[in-house]
This record gives structure tokens, sequence and C-alpha cells, in this order.
């Protein structure tokens, strides 16, 4: 294990189970997977004993949660959020609206991709996925955590201009500020 | 039509008697129809709220006739006393689609009225309202037009998942199953 | 030359000849008063305390000499006069009718230092009235829509003088002299009743000026309306003359034997400031807010004098020489949003940390000595005040000033966010940070504060002198001034500052270094547009700051208490107001002759009282 | 010299203790909410968990000075009014006496503002309205509490004639009672207005997410976050300590500390479960009606 080249450091293991132990969830409430989440939290399922738990705003928050499809304007909104949230930060994208359109596959106003806009570290598929997905969703994620391999934050900023190419794609007039952080 | 229709008979000729070149029809239980020209949708509208008691505004919709090249505005009102539903009808130009602006009858017909202008290009000359309704930046065609293209749109600007190219035309297999034809003007649109 | 004389000599030939200045040589007018303030603060600092001065007019025989306790507060009126003299330059830059303005400026400083140096009531009157009239003027110095506040102010500034006047007219009918010492030695061979009554009509004329409840109705009108550099002195020194003369009544005149008197003024002065701090916080523009604010601060000072105790005076002293300060500071630094943004209008300014530091700095300190938070001078005050009354049991007026210190904190924050913190909007982009002149005096006043937080022997051992006059024995260890750091108590408890200093800053200073250090290079700035807000992009002109309704739920919670007592009360006590100035304006009709009817009918009257009653 | 060295040594294992205790407690809290409403809930340690990650996080951005030092400010505030409070009572503890000789009850109720008034100056400069609302519902709610606590701080003062925490604990060693004993009322007093102290449901009205969206910290992220948790279980072993030291007589030993600490700590965590959020006027006259009745009687207890 010490030979190996992606073998991590103790201070880098130590940093990725507290941060797959500790997720902080924006849920960004699109559609209708925003009323899985409370039966997610809540009594029957506790997703808390994983350690995930609600934020209330994007700088406090490490997960952000798409629960469904998004309209060209509500991507606008989930751009910025994203773009505020601080590193590291991860996106589960949630249902087959964000995989691949689902249901409003054909509409004018509702974008497919949701990993052309934003990089997504975890899919969740279902329409819509129950809580016990769900789960298993967190589960995945954090196990790509402790691989240290939930690196869709870097990725962004790697191929911002490519990222930046499909957002203005369809977004006409762009209205963010500049990357910044 | 076996029950009687009589108060709706009635306000359809309370309608006939008060204005000229109208068509009214009591088309069902609580419903009424009144086919008017423009020009006179507003005196009705204004008639029957403030002399028959139509005092809600229900509803106000806008139907896309492609084939006669006109849009159909709908008026959609209703009264808590007699519990009936007029319906004021007219049609307008599709080329040049222009309405008279009344949201000073009913101040929710401004929200209408911003839908309306939004998603089928209908203008309100006179009309103050927020510019966008739902959609924001939008530059194309107005979406709810019928010869607006939306998969060619939607191929146009959308990202699409690979192992989806099979996807299948459904509304020709429904037409098929209900035995109707598909028009002409629809089968453009047939990806068959 | 006896250098008393030369200081009022100086004080009121300079106002008079910076009027002339104004008129002839506007150039040299700033430079002349500044240098006129320095010279006499110079002159004060290197007085001789014996030094008195003995005159007769009239077959009255007058005295002028500062005791150390008036020396005390002229040290305040000194330092707070020299730096909002100097801020005044820069403040009050391309207004006209400066000359006027400087004139009263100086007249009111120069009345003040008599009043401080009278040791006899007539002169101690007559620079009283030349004080209020000075600082009238001032009032109304901005125009004409000031008029009706600036009569509010005069006529209650008019009703303390009348009860002044009659109290001295009583003490001079039974002692036959004016001379304080005779008087303080004679008063006990009065009966109760005048001993009660000399001593109720002296302090509604020194209430007054501090502004005790029934009697504070002129006081955030005035506050308010007189330029900011003038407020300074006013609420910071002018008020103080008002807790010189309570002092001198409270340990002259009644103490001892009138206990009754001293707990229904401490009861006074605590309802008072429980209600002008609730007023405080509902407050939208900073000068009212301040006012309101200067309000309850003496209403602490009279606490403070009226329990009596050696803490408790030490402590009622002590702040009012920090009120001077921080107060000053305050009304400084609001003068220089209101000069450089505009407005103090908290609905409409926010954000100007950025654009003013270090006058955000200056307010900061003095908001924090003003809440009484350790380790500033403010907290030692609050200390010594709470422990006075607790050790004297008077609890139920502790959590009286509990209450209302707590409730300071609301509008400290209020005044803190409302001009410096917030939204930066575009509107104000514009602003600029203070001249210096205007700084200096603030960062100055601002030092003083933190020095006494650590270093409370620097004013406290003056006070103890002070003290010394008015009738308390010395408690203070024999030390000098840095090394007075810990505070006792009469029941031996204590707090040592020194350790209270330096374990807020250790801890301060390791926490920052390590909150700056940890991430610095990737760390930057950004606006205050730049907030997460569910989504929404906030363009620069959107205004999202939060500024109107502040503090709705706490005013919905008082809204009770304030009703009761201030919408009732207090509007029946205008509309009176309202009719009793009716009921003037048809006295002073404008008829001469009437006026001296008047005149004579007055002096018959007083005739005949005289000799009915007082026997002269 | 040695002795200075002493001190700061410590000082940081007061620190430390305070932080771990508290961190425990705070995860003791959320698994007991989580089996009162039959979940699993997180593991007790999750706090540290929570803690080192927010340390680890990266922080990109700030919104000016004054936010900045804003957690620091709270540090501050809950480190040094844990110096000021004796942990332990009796000698051979000398670690944890720290400065609890050279303050008293006064000054630690204003030490105790001073974080939060920092924190709000921090939350002002972002701009963000949240963070002012929160801020204001903060400092009204706590104008509601702080009158009886001081209430019955004063009868406590009055009754015994000190007011320093170190004399009390003595008074209560002597006579062998506990003050909640002696004064039963400022008892029931204080420990009302504990309630609102902490800051627990049903007086989260500050940081109630699904209001104001975590109020003064919704700008705050990252190392600014953990340096406020920390100092929030801090300030709750404080906060604790300070009510053991008063009324119960102090602990002699850590293992009674805890005991006694844990059994007060119950009170908020376990009247907040089972109540919803009260509106701010209502957290604010809540105090201003029974717990100031009991402050009276409190305080006509230590006169007679």
């Amino acid at each position: 294990m010490y030979n190996d080249k992606n073998a991590q450091t103790i201070v880098e293991y130590i940093q990725n189970f507290t941060r797959k132990n500790s997720l902080f969830m924006l849920a960004y409430g699109t559609g209708c997977g925003a009323i899985e989440l409370p039966a997610t939290l809540t009594s029957r399922y506790d997703a808390e004993r994983l350690g995930v738990r609600g934020a209330a705003t994007p700088r406090q928050a490490d997960l952000l949660l798409i629960t469904g499809y998004l309209s060209t304007k509500t991507l606008k909104r989930v751009i910025r959020v994203y773009e505020q949230m601080q590193d590291p930060k991860y996106v589960i994208g949630f249902g087959s609206c964000t995989i691949n359109g689902g249901m409003y596959w054909d509409s004018y106003n509702t974008i497919k991709l949701l990993d052309k806009y934003i990089p997504v570290d975890v899919y969740i598929n279902g329409c819509m996925p129950r809580p016990e997905s769900v789960i298993a969703g967190f589960k995945e994620l954090q196990s790509l955590i402790a691989a240290g391999k939930a690196d869709g934050a870097a990725k962004y900023k790697e191929n911002l201009e490519w990222y930046r190419e499909n957002q203005k794609k369809v977004l006409k007039n762009w209205p963010l500020v500049e990357y910044n952080w | 039509m076996e029950t009687s229709l009589i108060k709706e008979e009635l306000l359809a000729q309370q309608l006939q008697n008060a204005f000229e070149n109208i068509v009214t029809e009591a088309v069902r239980k609580d419903t009424v129809f009144a086919y008017a020209s423009k020009e006179q949708v507003s005196s009705i509208l204004l008639y029957a709220k403030e002399k028959l008691g139509y005092k809600s505004l229900a509803h106000m919709s806008c139907i896309d006739w492609l084939e006669s090249d006109e849009f159909e505005l709908v008026y959609i009102i209703w009264s808590p006393e007699t519990k009936l539903n007029l319906f004021v009808k007219t049609r307008i130009d599709r080329q040049n689609p222009e309405m008279e602006n009344m949201d000073m009858i009913w101040r929710q017909l401004n929200t209408y009225q911003r839908e309306i202008r939004e998603m089928f290009g209908v203008e309100f000359p006179g009309f103050v309202g927020e510019k966008e309704f739902i959609l924001e930046d939008w530059e194309d065609a107005p979406p709810m037009r019928r010869d607006f293209d939306t998969l060619e749109y939607v191929n146009d600007t959308f990202f699409e998942r690979e192992g989806r190219e099979d996807k299948q035309d459904v509304r020709e297999r429904i037409a098929k199953r209900s035995g109707e034809e598909i028009p002409d003007f629809a089968k453009k649109y047939s990806r068959e | 030359m006896n250098s008393l004389i030369l200081i009022l000599i100086l004080i009121f030939g300079g106002g008079i000849i910076s009027f002339l200045l104004n008129k002839f040589l506007p150039i040299l007018r700033d430079a002349f008063v500044v240098l006129v303030m320095l010279a006499i603060s110079y002159l004060f600092f290197t007085i001789d305390h014996a030094e008195q001065f003995d005159f007769e007019i009239g077959g009255i025989s007058l005295q002028w000499g500062f005791t150390y306790a008036g020396y005390l507060f002229g040290i305040i009126v000194a330092g707070l006069g020299f730096l909002s003299i100097l801020y005044s330059t820069a403040f009050m830059k391309g207004k006209d009718r400066l000359g006027y303005f400087y004139m009263n400026f100086l007249f009111s400083i120069g009345a003040m230092f008599g009043i401080l140096m009278s040791r006899d009531l007539v002169s101690l009157f007559f620079f009283w009235e030349i004080m209020t009239w000075s600082s009238y003027f001032i009032v109304i110095y901005s125009g004409k829509e000031v008029n009706g506040r600036g009569l509010k102010y005069i006529l209650f500034s008019a009703i303390g003088a009348y009860a002044m006047l009659m109290a001295i007219v009583i003490l001079y009918g039974f002692i036959g002299s004016f001379m304080l010492e005779d008087v303080f030695n004679s008063i006990y061979a009065l009966s109760t009743g005048y001993q009660i009554a000399i001593a109720v009509l002296l302090m509604i004329g020194f209430g007054v000026k501090t502004a005790i409840m029934p009697v504070h109705v002129w006081a955030p009108d005035a506050y308010s309306e007189s330029p900011m550099a003038y407020t300074a002195l006013f609420s910071g020194a002018l008020s103080k003359m008002g807790v010189f003369g309570f002092a001198l009544v409270l340990f002259n005149l009644v103490s001892g034997q009138n206990w009754l008197i001293n707990e229904i003024v401490a009861w006074l002065a605590a309802i008072t400031s429980v209600l002008a701090t609730f007023y405080a916080v509902i407050q939208k523009d900073a000068k009212k807010l301040l006012a309101y604010s200067s309000i309850a601060q003496l209403g602490y000072i009279v606490v403070g004098l009226a329990s009596g105790t050696y803490l408790g005076v030490m402590a009622g002293i002590f702040l009012a020489v920090l009120h001077a300060v921080f107060k000053g500071t305050l009304f400084m630094a609001v003068g220089a949003v209101e000069r450089q943004a505009g407005t103090t209008d908290m609905t409409q300014v926010s954000g100007l940390i950025r654009k003013m530091p270090w006058t955000f700095f200056a307010t900061l300190i003095s908001i924090i000595t003003l809440a009484g938070i350790p380790p500033l001078g403010g907290f030692v005050g609050k200390w010594m005040l709470y422990e006075a009354l607790i050790t004297s049991d008077r609890y139920y007026l502790v959590i009286m000033i509990f209450l209302s210190s707590t409730a300071a904190f609301l509008y400290s924050y209020r005044i803190l966010f409302g001009l410096f913190l917030g939204q930066e909007e575009p509107e104000f982009a514009h602003v600029k940070e203070a001249p210096l002149v205007m700084l200096i005096p603030m960062l100055l006043l601002a030092g003083i504060s933190v020095l006494t937080g650590s270093f409370p022997g620097l004013v406290m051992q003056p006070i103890q002198e002070a003290m010394l006059v008015l009738g308390f024995e010395n408690r203070l260890p024999d030390m000098d001034w840095w090394q007075l750091t810990v505070l006792f108590n009469t029941w031996g408890d204590k707090v040592v500052l020194q350790n209270v200093m330096i374990s807020i800053m250790g801890v301060f200073l390791v926490a920052l270094t390590f909150i700056t250090i940890k991430g610095y290079k990737k760390q930057r700035y950004v606006t205050t547009k730049d907030i997460s807000s569910s989504g929404e992009i906030i363009q620069p002109e959107d205004n999202m700051t939060f500024q109107i309704d502040f503090y709705k739920p706490f005013e919905r919670a008082i809204w009770p208490m304030l009703k009761r007592n201030i919408d009732t009360y207090y509007t029946e006590f205008g509309n009176g107001l309202e009719a009793f100035f009716d009921f003037v304006k048809r006295i002073y009709n404008g008829n001469g002759q009437f006026y001296a009817i008047y005149v004579m009918a007055f002096l018959a009257l007083l005739l005949l009282a005289g000799s009915e009653y007082f026997g002269f | 010299m040695n002795t200075i060295l002493f001190e700061i040594l410590g000082a940081i294992a007061t620190i430390l203790l305070a932080f771990t205790v508290g961190m425990f407690y705070g995860g003791a809290r959320r698994k007991i909410i989580a089996r009162i409403q039959n979940r699993v809930g997180p593991p007790v340690y999750q706090n540290f968990i929570d803690v080192i990650k927010l340390y680890s996080k990266e922080t990109s951005i700030h919104h000016g000075a004054m936010q900045h030092m804003g957690p620091v400010f709270a540090i501050t505030a809950s480190v040094t009014s844990l110096m000021f409070v004796p942990v332990l009572n009796g000698g051979g503890w000398f670690w944890f006496d720290n400065l609890s000789f050279s303050g008293d009850l006064i000054f630690l109720v204003y030490m105790m503002v001073f974080g939060s008034l920092g924190m709000a100056l921090g939350a002002g400069q972002t701009g963000n309205p949240n963070s002012a609302i929160g801020v204001t519902r903060g400092l009204s709610q706590m104008v509601g509490y702080e009158i009886p606590f001081v209430m019955s701080m004063v009868a406590l003062m009055t009754q015994f004639h000190t007011t320093s925490i170190t004399g009390m604990m003595e008074i209560q060693a002597q006579s062998g009672t506990w003050m909640m004993f002696s004064n039963p009322f400022a008892f029931i007093t204080a420990v009302l207005a504990m309630l609102g102290m902490f800051h627990y449901s049903p007086f989260d009205i500050v940081h109630a997410p699904a209001e104001v969206a975590s109020g003064p910290v919704s700008e705050f992220g990252g190392k600014y976050l953990g340096l406020m948790m920390s100092s929030g279980s801090i300030f709750a072993f404080v906060k604790l300590t300070l009510f053991v030291n008063v009324f119960m007589g102090g602990a002699s030993n850590l293992i009674e500390l805890v005991v006694k600490t844990f059994a007060l700590y119950m009170i908020p965590v376990l009247y907040g479960v089972t109540s919803p959020r009260y509106r701010t006027e209502q957290a604010i006259t809540y105090f201003w009606k029974w717990p100031l009745f009991f402050g009276v009687i409190s305080l006509l207890w230590a006169a007679f």
C-alpha cells in the first residue's frame, strides 16, 4: 500500500474520512424530488445516521442535490448556487429528469443533461427515486469521497470554458458574475 | 339536451338583445358561449359585469387556429348569482395579432395577458405589465404557437443523452389508434 | 493677572473677536478659534487650584475659584471643547453665519467654565443663563424650521432657571448669603420642608440640563437639530453641568437625612434610562438615536450619584467622564457621516464601512464603551455601578439599570449596522473618508476609551480628589495610575482588569492569526451583492438592505410598556404644552405697555412674597 | 517563567476539556433528539467530524474585515469566559483554575454578551438581509432572557453577600447546602432563563433555518463556521459549569462535573425536543411572564 502511487497520505485520509461522514446537504428542490427528502431524513430512513444533514445556505453546504428537472430559468440559479459553494463540493443528480430529460425530453424550456452544465458526481435514477435509492446514492458518493474520486469541483475548474460554453448556449443573456472562486 | 336550459337560454337571449352582430349559444348546463367580433368584446364583458352580475373572471385563454390563420381568445366569466359560465369568444388575425387591453376591467387579466403575450405573441396595445412572464431571455418564436417546432428547437438547443435515438412518435400512433386523420399541416412534423 | 479672569476674558473676548473676524477676515477665523481654545486649555491645565478671585458688585460679594470637583468637570469641558472646536473647523466648512456659530460656541464653553468656578449662587445663575442662551442660539442655528424645537428647549430651560432662581431667593432669604459654603454649612438649620423644597427646586433646574424624565422632552430635538460639532459638546459636556449641579445638591444639601429624595431621584433616573433606551431602539435617524441614548446614559450617571455610596458616586462620575468621551466621539462620527454621505437616516444610508473605515473604527470603539463590554472603559463604569447598587441592596434598581443597558445593545448594534454595515449601495459609492481634522478628535477620544479600560486609575484618581471635596473618604490604594488595575466592591469581590485585557487580547490574537493564515492566499474579497439569496442573482442596483422596521418584533414586545407610559401621558403632556403655548402667546401680545405692566406686577409680587414670608 | 508556562498549559488543557465536553454534549443532543424521533441518529462523535471537516474545507471568500473577525470575537468571548469560570472546586486541580479569582458574576454576564455582539458585527458586514434579521431577533431575545437571569443572580448575590463565583462555591461548601435549595426560586428563574440562553428549540429563532436561512451565520462557511461551532461548544460548557458552580456547589472532580452538567444540559434539550418554535415577540415576552414573577419572588426571598 505504501508503494502505491494512488495511496492517500494520512492527512488526506483523515480529511476524506471526515468529508464523507459529514455531508451538509443543500437540497435544490425543483420538480417532484423534493418531497422524497423529508422521508429520507425522518425516522423511517434517517439519513442523519450517515452524517447527512441539511444546510441552510450554499456557503455552508458540501453537497448540492438537484431533485428533478431544471428549466433554463432554474438552471441559472443552480449554477449560481453551485459557484457559491466552497470547495470541496459535490453534486447529486436526482431522478431521470437530470439524467436524460425524463418525461421532459422534448420540452423547449427544460435542459436534459445536467452534467453538461455542472459536474455531477453521482446520479440516482428513478422517477422518482425512492428513499432507499437516495440513501444508496449517498453511500455511493461516500465511497467515492473515501477513494478521493469525487472530484467534480476540480473538473469544473479545469474545464470551465467548456462548461461556460454549454451554459451560455442555453442562457442567452449571460447574467452571472464571472467565475470567481 | 334533455335537461332544460332555461337559465342559459335566458342569458343567451339577454345578450342577443343587448348587442347586434353577436352569436350566442347555450351549449350545455351552466355554460353559454358568445361569439363576438374583436371590437365588441370589451363592451360585452363590461355589460355582463355591470348589468348581469358576472363579476368573476375565471380564465382567459388563447387557441391557435393554424388552419384558418386565426387566434381565438376566450374570456370565461362567472356569476355568483346565476352560477353560469359565460364564454366570450373572439377571433383575431394571426398575422398581426392585436387585442384590446382590458386589465382595467379585471385586474387579474394582467397576468393572463402577460402569459398570452409571451406564449402566443398576441399584443395588447397600451398594456403596461412586466415584459417577461415565465420565460427569461426568450428570443425565439412564441413557443405555444403551433408552427413553433419544439422538437427542432430542443435538438438545436439541448444536449441529448446517447442511447435515446430510438424514441418513437407517439402522436402518430395515438392518432392511428383512435382512427383520426392527421391533418395536412401536422404531417410536416411527422417523423415517419 | 488672575488666570481665572484671564480664561474668562480670553474666551468671551475670543468669541466676540471671532464674530468680528468672520465679518472682516474670514480666513483667519478658524485658526483663531482653535488657537483661543488651545490657549484656554493650556491655561486651564496649568491653573493653580488654590487660586480664587473675590469681588463685589452692588453690595453682593462674589467669589470665583475651582474646587477639585469643578476642576474635574473642567477637564471634560476643556478637552472636549478643544477637540470639538477642532472638529468643527472642518465640519462647518462652507456654511454661512460661522461668526455667530463660533461666538456662541466659545460663549457656552466660557459659561461652563464660569459655572464650574463660581462659588456663589449669583454667578452660578448668571453663567447658567449664558450657557442656556448660547446653546439655544446654536440649536436654532440651522434655520427657521427648528424654531419650534428650539422654543421647546428654551421653555424648559426657562422653567429650570426660574425654579433655580426661586431656590436661590429662598436660600438668600434664610441664610443671607449667596456663598455656596455658607449655604452648605447652614442648610441644616432650616426646617425639613424647606430643605426638601430647595433641593427639589434646584434639582428641577439642574434636571432640565441633565434631561431627567419629566423634563427631558426637549433633549432629542435639541441634540439632533444643532450641528453635530456642537452636539458633541452639548451632550458630552454641557449636560454634565446638570450632573455637576446634582452632585452639589445631593451631597451638600440633602446628604444623609433626606434619603427619600435620593431614592426618588434614583428611580426617576432609572425609569428615564429605560424608557429613553426603548425610544432609542425604535429610532430611524442616527442623530435621534444618539440623542435618546444620551438621555439614557445620563440616567445611569444620576443613578450612580443618587445611590450615595462611595462606589456609586465613583461610578457616576466615571460614567460622566466616559460619556463625554464616547458620546462626543459618536456625535462627531455621525456628523462625519452626515457631512460625507449627506444623510444620517439609517433607512437610507448603509454599507459605509469600506468607505469610512476610520470613522467606523472610532464608532466601534465608542459603541463598545457605551455598551459597557469588557475590556474597554465603559465596562469599568458599569461594573462599579452594578456593584454599588447590589452592595447597597437596591436590587430592583439594579434590574432596571440592567434592562436598560441590555436593551442598549440593540441600539448600539442598530447604529453600527445602520450606518456602516449592511449592503454597499451604489448611491453611496462616491462617499470618501472624513478629512483628517475631523478624524483626529474622534480617534483621540476613542483612544481614551480604550486606555481607561485597562487603566481606570487615569480617571479614577482625579475623581477620588473630587470626591474628597464632596465629602467622601479616600479608598483608592496609594499608587500610580497605571498600577491601579484591580476593582473592588465593598464585599471584597474584584475584577482584575489586566487579566481581562491579557486574556481577551491573547485569545483574540491567536484566533485571528489562525483564521487569517489558514487559506490566506486563496481568500479574496467579494462585494456584499454576492450573497446567498436562494439562487437569485442580485444586480448592483437591487437594494437588499434590511433597515426598515429593524426591531419590529422587539417593538411589538415592548409596545404595552410604551403605550401605557408614553402614548397617553406624553401626548396629553404635549397637548397641554400646546395649550400653554397658546396661552403664552396671548400674554406676550407684542405690546410694550403690557410688558411693562407684567414686570411691575412681578416685582410687586416678589416684594410682597419677600416681606410676607421670607422677611426681607 | 515556569509559572507562566504552566498557566498557559493549564489554560490550553481547560480549553481542550471544554471543547471536548461541549462537542460530546452536542453529539449527545443530536442522538437524543434522534432517539425521541424514533431514529438511529448520528454517532455521538458526529460533531467532531463536522468540525474537522469544516476546518478542512476551503474558504475562499470574505465580505470584509468585520466578517473575518466576527467568529474571532465569538471564540474570544467563550474562551475568556471559560478562563474566568472555576471548573472544579477544591485544591489540587490548579490546571483548571486559570483566572477564576480575578473576575466575578457581573463581569461574566457582560463577557458572555461580547461574543454575540462581535458575531453580530460580522454578520452585519456580509450584507445578507437574513443575517441582519437573525441578529435583531437574537438581540431582542437577549433582552428577554438576561433580565430573569440577572434577577436570579442578584438574588443570590444579595442573599449571600458576595458577587464572585468562587465566593459562592465556598459558601455552599461551608453550609453544605446547594444554592438551588437555599434559594429555589432563583434556581427556577435561572433555569427558565437558561432555556433562552441555549437558543435551542423553541427559542431557536436566531438560527431558524426554515425562516431566515440560519440567520447570522448564513454567509459563514468553512473555517468560519468551524470556529463558531468550536466557540459554541466551549460556550455551552461555560454556561453549564457556571450554573453548576452557582447552584449545585461546583464539582470536586471531572466525573462529578460531567454528571452534574449533563443533568442540567438535559433541561433545555428535552424541553426543546417537544416544542415548536416561538415567534420573536413571544420568545421575548415568555421571559417577562413567569420567569420574571419567579425572579421577583427570589429577590424577596433573598431580602427577607
